[in-house]
């Protein structure tokens, strides 16, 4: 079923863009974005639901650190053919690896399960992103 | 706008039992928490918490739950966690947090 | 119950921005977007319901007539206290003053009636806006 | 991706019954009107639009209804449309089709 992984990052198509405060209450703006991409590229109603719960561990990472730079942090929806990649990203350098090992554990368990790939130090102002793979036939639905 | 978390408690002499309807997020953690350790506080029981209509939690929550069996367990006291859907516990398997609780 | 509507210019306080391709199966990822950030705001489930028939007008306008310069447009959401100002922004200047009265006239009809204000021809790259003023004591809800 | 519209027909001598169950918007509009057109096409009868479960439809998908409405006029026949939820017999009022149509 992993075969396909690696063509995965060729066939690079579409992007969405979701920009927030950093603010609890915009943090279910994200899961119901998540969830309208996630379920229109073909991921099925268990797997929606995965992508929202990573989602949701970064953005609640981000908004409780805050940032003295800057007002926002930006979402990015990565629409590959059979695979959805999920770029977070902030100007604010020193939110780069914003997750530890120890006091974090819950929330990385919890990512690295869901997903298929979880990059959590990756460049500046890319801090981190989450990647997870369609599988089965539903990559036609777009 | 409406409020994303609804919490309820009931006290019998056996246990007390908290529901939880709605979403634990970092939006509205704080008030899960204060409404879990006020709980603690009060009543000298058994938790439960039914969480038949708890439709998301994230590892804040979990790790509110996971401070809630602590303060429990100093007072010689369990915690029950009811109904779980499958996407919940899906969470607490993945964290381990299954084999610490009572889930029934 | 408009005496406010002056007053709402100032206060100016937060922003949402969902960029968006061209593309049709992308305008009700808008509309849920935009039901989330209007209910947190305080609207009332049938103000919503206005506010997201009225963004997908201009939506669904931008995505038919589509651009050959870029890929996608911007939403951005301004909340201000007591009104929520939708933008549409493109760099394609050519979606400038999009919607016109003969063909449009249903779709004009409809915005002019749901939102309180609707700007069909704005400054270049800020293509046109609609706002919804919030009635009621609700705006404290944020 | 679940489809956003459900489109079934039912066929009495005395009219068409077309249901439209989901959301007519600028990507299911041509889904839409496809299927008001091939109805009018096969049929001599009113047709009656079951929008009991209907959530949502814009202005393109109002003007299929006007133009299906003109399709059905020009063979003698008319248009009823039932069920209208509030917000969307809303829209009706807005544009004034609401003059246009039997309403019911
Ligand atoms: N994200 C987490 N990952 C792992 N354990 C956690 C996490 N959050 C909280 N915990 C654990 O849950 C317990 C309760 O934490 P907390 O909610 O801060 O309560 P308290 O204020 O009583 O310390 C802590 O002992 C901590 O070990
Ligand atoms: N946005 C609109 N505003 C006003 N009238 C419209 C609109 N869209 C369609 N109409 C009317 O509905 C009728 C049908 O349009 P259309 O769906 O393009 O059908 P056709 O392909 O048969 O011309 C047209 O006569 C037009 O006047």
């Amino acid at each position: 079923m992993m075969e396909n992984l690696k063509d995965t990052m060729i066939d690079y198509f579409e992007t969405i863009e979701l920009i927030l405060p950093f603010k609890a209450e915009y943090v279910s703006t994200a899961r119901l974005t998540a969830s309208s991409v996630a379920s229109k590229m073909g991921f099925n109603i268990e797997e929606v639901e995965d992508i929202k719960v990573a989602l949701s561990e970064v953005c609640s990472k981000l908004v409780s650190r805050g940032s003295k730079v800057v007002d926002s942090y930006r979402i990015v929806f990565k629409l590959f053919k059979d695979k959805l990649t999920i770029v977070f990203c902030c100007e604010d350098g020193t939110l780069n690896c914003v997750f530890d090992n120890e006091n974090d554990s819950l929330g990385i368990a919890i990512m690295n399960a869901l997903m298929d790939d979880v990059e959590l130090c990756t460049k500046t102002e890319q801090l981190l992103l989450i990647s997870k793979v369609l599988k089965g036939e539903k990559q036609d639905a777009i | 706008m409406p409020s994303e978390l609804i919490l309820t408690e009931n006290m019998s002499d056996d246990f007390t039992e908290v529901k939880v309807v709605g979403e634990v997020d970092i939006y509205t953690s704080k008030q899960f928490k204060e409404k879990l350790y006020s709980v603690l506080e009060s009543s000298g029981t058994d938790l439960k918490i039914d969480c038949s209509e708890l439709k998301y939690i994230d590892s804040t929550g979990l790790g509110i739950l996971v401070g809630t069996l602590k303060k429990a367990k100093l007072k010689g006291n369990n915690v029950y966690i009811t109904g779980l859907k499958d996407n919940i516990k899906k969470l607490f398997l993945i964290t381990g947090l299954d084999k610490l609780f009572f889930i029934e």
